[in-house]
């Protein structure tokens, strides 16, 4: 049905430019439309399920006015950012200022690219994916930093700094956890390193969910997790945003949609490396038993991130802020240790007689 | 050399970034534009900014911004290798592992000297 | 239209020469000058990816590899002097390196 | 060890040993343990006079060691007749030289005294050497020691002569440099003198040799107009200094003249001779009129200097036996008369501690025995029959006379001129009523200046009365040099 | 598997890395100020590497390893034995100093040095482009870091960035080149490129530019006018320890890339690169030698002279080669008579920023002509040892200096080719002028009265090895046939490999 969708397009004008680079474009763009759409109302109805699900953990109700269950809500957010002023502080520099949030949000939305939602079904499925996917992410530092320095506010700037140096501090233990994947997948395409995941003793009996990554490979996983965790700036992690100490971090000179922009981002960014925790470690659109392959592979996609994500809420309802020396500690002074231990320790194991991975 | 798969990546790229300027510049046509100094001086408390904001910081978030760009690189340099692990088998294997124990070396250095100290 | 050696030979050239007037004319921030110098050795990389690609030999893509990493060490050094410059003169203009003359 | 090299080597080795002796309080035993080590150097030539064969063009005492195998230079020491009698006056002037100095240095005694015995040592050695680049190490490594003899322990204007002193001979010898390197590499790697003498050369190639050497030895000698460097020295040089200057260091520049200019280029000699005829006519009679107007003793010796060495050069130039042997002669004769003229105004500075001629007179009432001295040395200086100096120059003004009549001529007014500076000087010096306080309050000569002037004098009127050792001794060499550059090395 | 020949080849800079990995960690437990313990192991580690690389010098055997990536050679074995030795000597003689100038507090002075002389070592070995290359920034990022140590001092660090901006550019313009001729021959490894340039296929328009960049970026390396620029600010900047760590062993590589770069790698295109070094020389001589009379500055003076003397060098490599044919034995006496040149250029170096070091105490640099005024009478030893350093630069015999301008010389004039001729004479008047300054610093030493008058003391490590360096210099200068020998020998036996 999609082919002939992309056929009627190819032949709607038979002119060169439309059938050599015009509809070609076009139908990408479509593509793209149809992931950032869903996406974007995922990031929407995430911030609701936030609030709903602490609610819940917090015995009380959450959001419930507007609409039924409070379901207009991220709505009613977005009309009320999108109608306040944006205020351009007097000594900000102008261009850096806008430039910023865009930063944030480009490299969110631009790593979907290489996601895999089925076995066929990625918008690029390249050979480096995962490299590209390190690439794209690392600028979100970008817009962080630039966001803090065109403010020129002190509580900007040094939000910007905590959070950029918390950002990479992570990036280092993830990218560990990156090269270990890769490793035992033996690619760096992200289509492989699921259809990887399918295979070994235990798929083989139906138990497929024990041949995911994250049972062999289960210190990594957590330090994944917790890296995710800290990558976003989520709680427990979020000083660099500590609305006692700095206010909203980088983001205290942002208003309307400005602030909407690094909000959007922010859960867009949950939503990926969510996403890419299901993909690495918990075998992606793969069914976790064999009895189950009838449901189709974008629903367990589905509900495997979906359950990621609301761990990340439930972590933010259950632990304490971490102090920012803790945060520190934990990335240099345990997660790079941990991680270059286990990834000499699993290249040792794929080349030894026990390897499971063949 | 085959670089169609790459062009949705420079599509979305800007496709990310509309989304990025697009509700900004709509905000600007929808919301009110009412500006006034005291609302565009920079936040400080309340107080009034006595100083250039872009001041002297600590130099450990520099120290850490070194520290990220050696060992971001160095796991650049690791794709490879983790990638062909199979074919390179036990002898990359043993050229990783001094690589790495020269990068070990380093990070304890770094380490002892108290470059990794918060407090 | 194709693209050729060339091409991506005078890229380079264009980027090296970049680098070289920014390194010569630049009188002003010393961090443009170290950009410079990463442009420098980008424009090199990029000669080197192109001869590596059209011989069909890696050790052009190799030679890269390290040149990169030498860039993230050369950058980090060279911004740890330009730190300990400013603490020293609390400038980073190229003017101010004026003491040692002669 | 042979005979040269001990000749060579031992008042270096002294001199090594006395830079270690510290202090100024050690002074004694510094000054005793540098004449000892002077006489060991004078000791060692003893039995190089006594074992000379002369008669002979041959080399004697030969050495050679290998010394650096990858440029093939040679530790090739030697003396011919021409070479000889420079070792022994060499050695001698150093006695003289430590025993002249043993009162008015003060002053890093064990430095000065180090410096001539090196320096001792190091011009024995350009006597010696028979290897172009031993030469060359050698002629080089006067520079050092000298250098800091005018600088540390020379007068006001010390700094000055010293860096004149160097750079001007330096820049001399580095061009020799190069024609010695050319030379090795056409003699097919040799530095060895004797086959750079049987080289064929092109005339262009003997030119530009000619004048390449002819710039290191020319500003050695040195001769006009590239003299000004001289006097200045000489002024501002200690007493000691200067008598070794003027005796030994002048004559290695002569001395390049015979063993390299002549044999090597003699095509380029010959057709360049008037160029050297008329620079050594300038030198005689112009720079012995300069010298006649100087109000400075030490410059009026220093500009005889020049003229003496003008007849040696003269003497070299016109090509026959009698001009050589006096030119050799002359030399020799120089080396004695000079350092006698240098110690004596030492003797006056050293009292009176000026060398203006004005503030001296009628020196010969208060001091008569010195002035017995210096009546004999100004004698000496101005040529008179009976002392050194006349023989060197009678037999260049002879040979000159040989070849040409009015040349022998100019040349023989130079004794007049001669006369004239050295005998007003000492006119003006010694005799007449006592000239002031200072001259009054000087003391006679003590015994060790009565025996350092006796030494020379005895040295003076020997060579004046009996040459016969010294031409005898030359004789051969130079038939052989003359033979040599008789003929035309243009294939 | 890797084979042993491989592992042979590069034993020498495995001791040293592990050595200095083990340094830095062994240094961290260390906390007393004169860092004793760093500095003891550092030279055994130092002396043990020089021994062995001394050995397999002596031996003269040739081999590759890691696919002729890495040649160990007798030049190469040589050079880093020479190096090892020169490091050695300059941690001697700038303990004192460094401790006095709070530079030991951390024992970066140590194994950073360490790392320099393992880029050095690398440099000298490599026998591939990309190796060359790791060396040489190895070398330089240590560099640039110890130029800097002084944390708190503004000149130092402002040495330490011209020092930086420029050397990376160098780095840069020889990668150019490098990937121009690997463009154009197809090929990193230096044997390679020598067939595939021998060969003649190539467009030799190509090989020139590339040629172009790599002389330039030699240039940097060697501080030859035009590039000499970060020369004279690096050495007054810097400490003087670092000075000394800057001038002395590097240029034994520096020469070595030289070597292996045009001469091993681009011997056939000598006609191009002959002229390129001729006029640098010819620069470097000029300006070296007339900037260095307006200093007042020892170390400044020190450093045009530095210039000046690689004109020598450079005037010794360009004449290896006359006329484009290619003589073995002129080619061997040329590139020994450089090699010689740049040894005996780092013994005398390395006792001259000795002494000024030894004259430095705590809150006085000594670094001026003026401070070395009436030095004879202070320490005649030292003013001794100083004054041999200045004459032996100035070229004067008996001293080594001498020597090493007259192999050099020798070289010029044995082409027989005019121009060959007129540079050597050009450069025998340069060194004249050159004489001047040098003849200054004798001067002030000895005829001046002194200004400085407290005591000069040293440790005895310090006053040995000083004495020691002083008086090689005295002997070399008498006898300076082995240290000739040796290098004739080391690069017969590169070339013919």
């Amino acid at each position: 049905m999609i082919d002939a969708l992309y056929n009627g397009g190819l032949h709607l004008l038979d002119q060169a430019w439309w059938t050599g680079a015009g509809w070609p474009v076009l139908w990408i763009l479509i593509k793209i439309v149809v992931i950032v759409l869903p996406l974007m109302g995922a990031v929407a109805y995430l911030t609701l399920w936030e609030r709903k699900l602490l609610g819940f953990m917090q015995v009380r109700h959450g959001p419930n006015r507007v609409g039924p269950l409070g379901l207009l809500q991220p709505i009613a957010d977005a009309l009320k950012l999108l109608t306040k002023e944006i205020i351009q502080p007097s000594a900000a520099s102008k261009g850096l200022f806008v430039l910023g949030p865009v930063m944030a949000i480009m490299p969110a939305l631009a790593a979907w690219v290489v996601i895999p939602f089925g076995p066929e079904v990625a918008l690029s499925n390249i050979n480096a994916g995962l490299l590209l996917l390190m690439a794209i992410t690392s600028i979100e530092v970008y817009g962080v930093i630039i966001a803090g320095w065109a403010s020129n506010s002190k509580y900007a700037f040094l939000g910007a700094m905590r959070a950029s140096a918390q950002m990479v501090s992570y990036e280092i233990a993830m990218g560990f956890c990156f090269l270990v994947v890769i490793m035992v997948s033996g690619s760096m395409n992200l289509t492989e390193v699921v259809l990887g995941q399918g295979r070994g003793a235990m798929a083989a009996n139906g138990l497929s969910f024990l041949s995911w990554n994250w049972l062999p490979l289960l210190p990594i996983f957590i330090v994944y997790l917790v890296s995710a965790v800290a990558e976003t700036n989520r709680h427990p992690f979020d000083v660099v945003e500590g609305e006692a100490e700095i206010v909203a971090g980088h983001m205290v000179e942002y208003s309307g949609m400005g602030f909407a922009i690094f909000f959007l981002a922010e859960y867009a960014s949950m939503w990926l490396v969510s996403i890419l925790a299901v993909i690495m470690f918990l075998g992606g659109w793969l069914s976790p038993f064999a009895a189950l392959d009838f449901i189709p592979g974008w629903i367990w996609l589905g509900i495997k991130t979906f359950l990621v994500v609301s761990m990340f809420i439930w972590i933010r309802a259950t632990f304490p802020r971490f102090r920012y020396d803790q945060i520190m500690r934990l990335g240099w002074k345990i997660f790079i240790p941990v991680t270059l231990v286990w990834l000499l320790v699993i290249a040792g194991w794929l080349l030894s007689p026990w390897n499971i991975w063949k | 050399m085959n670089l169609d798969q790459y062009l949705p990546v420079l599509l979305f790229i800007l496709v990310g970034m509309a989304v990025g300027i697009v509700p900004i510049a709509l905000g600007y046509i929808l919301g009110p534009n009412r500006p006034d100094p005291e609302k565009n001086s920079p936040y400080e408390c309340g107080f009034e900014a006595f100083e250039d904001a872009r001041m002297k910081f600590d130099v450990r978030y520099y120290l850490v911004a070194i520290l990220f760009i050696l060992f971001d690189l160095e796991i650049a340099f690791l794709f490879p290798w983790a990638v062909s692990l199979h074919e390179v088998g036990l002898t990359g294997f043993v050229a990783v592992s001094i690589f790495l124990a020269v990068l070990v070396v380093g990070f304890a250095y770094e380490w002892k000297k108290g470059a990794l100290d918060w407090e | 239209m194709s693209l050729t050696l060339g091409h991506f030979l005078s890229l380079g050239a264009i980027l090296f020469a970049l680098a070289v007037i920014g390194i010569f004319l630049n009188r002003k921030n010393l961090i443009v000058l170290l950009m410079s110098i990463e442009l420098m050795l980008l424009a090199v990389n990029m000669n080197f990816v192109a001869f590596s690609h059209y011989l069909g030999d890696m050790h052009g893509q190799v030679f890269v590899f390290f040149i990169l990493t030498v860039a993230a060490a050369e950058s980090a050094i060279g911004l740890a002097i330009l730190v300990l410059l400013f603490r020293n003169k609390s400038n980073i203009n190229a003017d101010a390196l004026d003491t040692l003359q002669g | 060890m042979g005979l040269l090299s001990l000749a060579i080597w031992t008042p270096i080795a002294f001199g090594l040993l006395l830079l270690f002796m510290g202090r100024d309080e050690q002074a004694g035993a510094v000054r005793w343990l540098a004449l000892i080590g002077a006489m060991a150097g004078l000791l060692v030539t003893f039995p190089l006079m006594a074992g000379f064969v002369p008669g002979t063009a041959d080399m004697q005492f030969v050495e050679k060691l290998r010394w650096i195998d990858t440029v093939q230079i040679f530790y090739h020491l030697g003396v011919d007749g021409i070479s000889f009698w420079f070792v022994p006056l060499t050695a001698f002037i150093t006695v003289i030289v430590v025993i002249a100095s043993w009162e008015s240095i003060t002053s890093r005694v064990n430095q000065y005294m180090a410096a001539f015995l090196i320096l001792s040592g190091v011009m024995i050695g350009v006597f010696c050497a028979l290897d172009g680049m031993l030469f060359y190490v050698f002629f080089e490594g006067t520079l050092i020691p000298m250098y800091l003899i005018i600088g540390i322990w020379g007068g006001p204007r010390k700094i000055y002569a010293a860096f004149k002193f160097f750079l001007y001979t330096l820049l001399g010898s580095l061009l020799m440099l190069i024609a010695m390197l050319y030379l090795y590499n056409e003699a097919g790697g040799s530095f060895d003198i004797a086959s750079w003498h049987a080289l064929p050369l092109s005339a262009h190639a003997q030119t530009m040799l000619f004048f390449a050497f002819f710039a290191a030895f020319a500003v050695k000698v040195p001769m006009w107009p590239v003299h000004t460097w001289l006097p200045d020295v000489h002024v501002e040089a200690p007493t000691g200094g200067s008598a070794v200057l003027a005796a030994i260091m002048l004559k290695l520049g002569a001395y390049g003249f015979l063993r390299f200019s002549l044999p090597i280029a003699p095509d380029a000699s010959r057709e360049w001779a008037w160029l050297m005829i008329t620079l050594s006519l300038i030198a005689v009679i112009y720079v012995g009129l300069v010298a006649m107007v100087q109000k400075d003793m030490k410059k009026l010796v220093a500009y005889s200097s020049v003229a003496h060495m003008g007849f040696v050069t003269l003497g070299f130039f016109i090509f026959n036996d009698l001009g050589m042997s006096g030119g050799i002669a002359q030399m020799i004769a120089h080396g004695f008369v000079s350092a006698a003229m240098f110690l004596s105004i030492g003797v006056l500075y050293d009292r009176v501690h000026s060398r203006e001629i004005a503030d001296y007179g009628g020196v010969v009432n208060t001091m008569p025995n010195f002035t017995a001295f210096a009546l004999l040395f100004a004698m000496a200086n101005c040529g008179l029959p009976g002392t050194a100096g006349f023989v060197g120059e009678w037999m260049v003004i002879l040979a000159a006379v040989k070849a040409n009549f009015w040349l022998g001529l100019a040349a023989a007014s130079a004794l007049i001129w001669g006369a004239a500076y050295s005998l007003w000087m000492f006119k003006r010096v010694y005799l007449g009523p006592v000239g002031n306080t200072n001259v009054r309050a000087m003391l006679d000569i003590g015994r060790r200046e009565f025996f350092v002037l006796a030494l020379l004098t005895a040295a003076i009127l020997a060579m004046g009365l009996y040459p016969k050792p010294v031409t005898d001794v030359t004789d051969a060499s130079v038939a052989k040099l003359l033979q040599h550059v008789a003929v035309s090395k243009l294939n | 598997m890797i084979d042993n020949i491989s592992w042979l080849a590069i034993y020498p800079e495995i001791v040293l890395l592990v050595m200095a990995c083990v340094i830095a960690l062994v240094d961290l437990a260390i906390h007393s100020p004169r860092r004793t313990g760093t500095y003891v192991l550092t030279l055994l580690t130092l002396g043990v590497v020089a021994l062995l690389e001394g050995m397999y010098a002596s031996r003269g055997n040739t081999f590759y390893g890691f696919g002729n990536m890495i040649v160990s050679d007798a030049m190469g074995n040589w050079l880093k034995c020479f190096a090892a030795i020169a490091l050695m000597v300059t941690l001697i003689y700038g303990r004192p100093y460094a401790g006095d100038r709070d530079m030991l507090r951390g024992g970066e002075l140590f194994t950073l040095s360490m790392f320099s002389l393992l880029g050095i070592f690398i440099m000298i070995g490599g026998n591939n482009f990309l190796v060359l290359y790791l060396g040489l920034e190895l070398l330089t990022l240590s560099s640039y870091a110890l130029v800097a140590l002084r944390r708190d001092d503004a000149t130092a660090t402002e040495a330490a960035m011209k020092y930086f901006v420029l050397g990376a550019m160098a780095s840069g313009f020889l990668l150019y080149g490098m990937s121009m001729v690997y463009g154009a021959t197809g090929s990193l490894d230096i044997g390679e490129v020598f067939k595939a340039v021998n060969a003649g296929q190539i467009r030799h328009q190509v090989l020139v530019f590339g040629l172009v960049f790599i002389v330039a970026g030699l240039a940097f390396k060697l501080g030859a006018v035009p590039f000499h620029m970060w020369v004279p600010d690096v050495y007054e900047g810097a400490p003087t320890v670092v000075t000394l760590l800057v001038a002395g062993a590097p240029k034994l590589a520096a020469f070595a890339i030289v070597m292996r770069l045009l001469v091993d790698a681009l011997l056939p295109l000598a006609i191009d690169w002959q002229q390129m070094l001729a006029v640098l020389a010819i620069g470097s001589l000029l300006v070296g030698n007339l900037a260095a009379i307006a200093q007042t500055n020892l170390k400044r003076m020190l450093a045009y002279s530095t210039i000046s003397q690689m004109g020598f060098v450079l005037l010794g490599l360009m004449s290896g080669v006359i006329n484009g044919t290619v003589d073995a034995a002129t080619a061997q006496a040329a590139y020994s008579a450089s090699m010689f040149y740049v040894v005996t250029y780092v013994l005398t170096t390395l006792a001259a920023f000795g002494v000024i070091m030894l004259l430095a105490r705590s809150g006085f640099e000594s670094d001026t002509i003026a401070d070395m005024a009436g030095l004879n009478q202070r320490s005649p030893l030292y003013a001794g040892i100083l004054a041999i350093c200045m004459f032996s630069m100035a070229g004067v015999p008996p001293l080594v200096g001498f020597y090493s301008k007259l192999a050099v010389l020798q070289a010029l004039v044995a082409s027989g080719e005019t121009l060959h001729i007129a540079l050597a004479v050009f450069a025998v008047v340069m060194s004249l002028i050159g004489a001047f300054y040098y003849l200054r610093v004798v001067k002030v030493m000895y005829f001046d009265a002194p200004v400085q008058t407290a005591v000069v003391s040293a440790p005895l490590d310090v006053r040995m090895v000083l004495t020691l360096n002083g008086a090689l210099l005295f002997v070399l200068g008498i006898l300076p046939g082995g240290l000739m020998a040796l290098c004739s020998d080391a690069i017969l036996r590169s070339l013919a490999s």
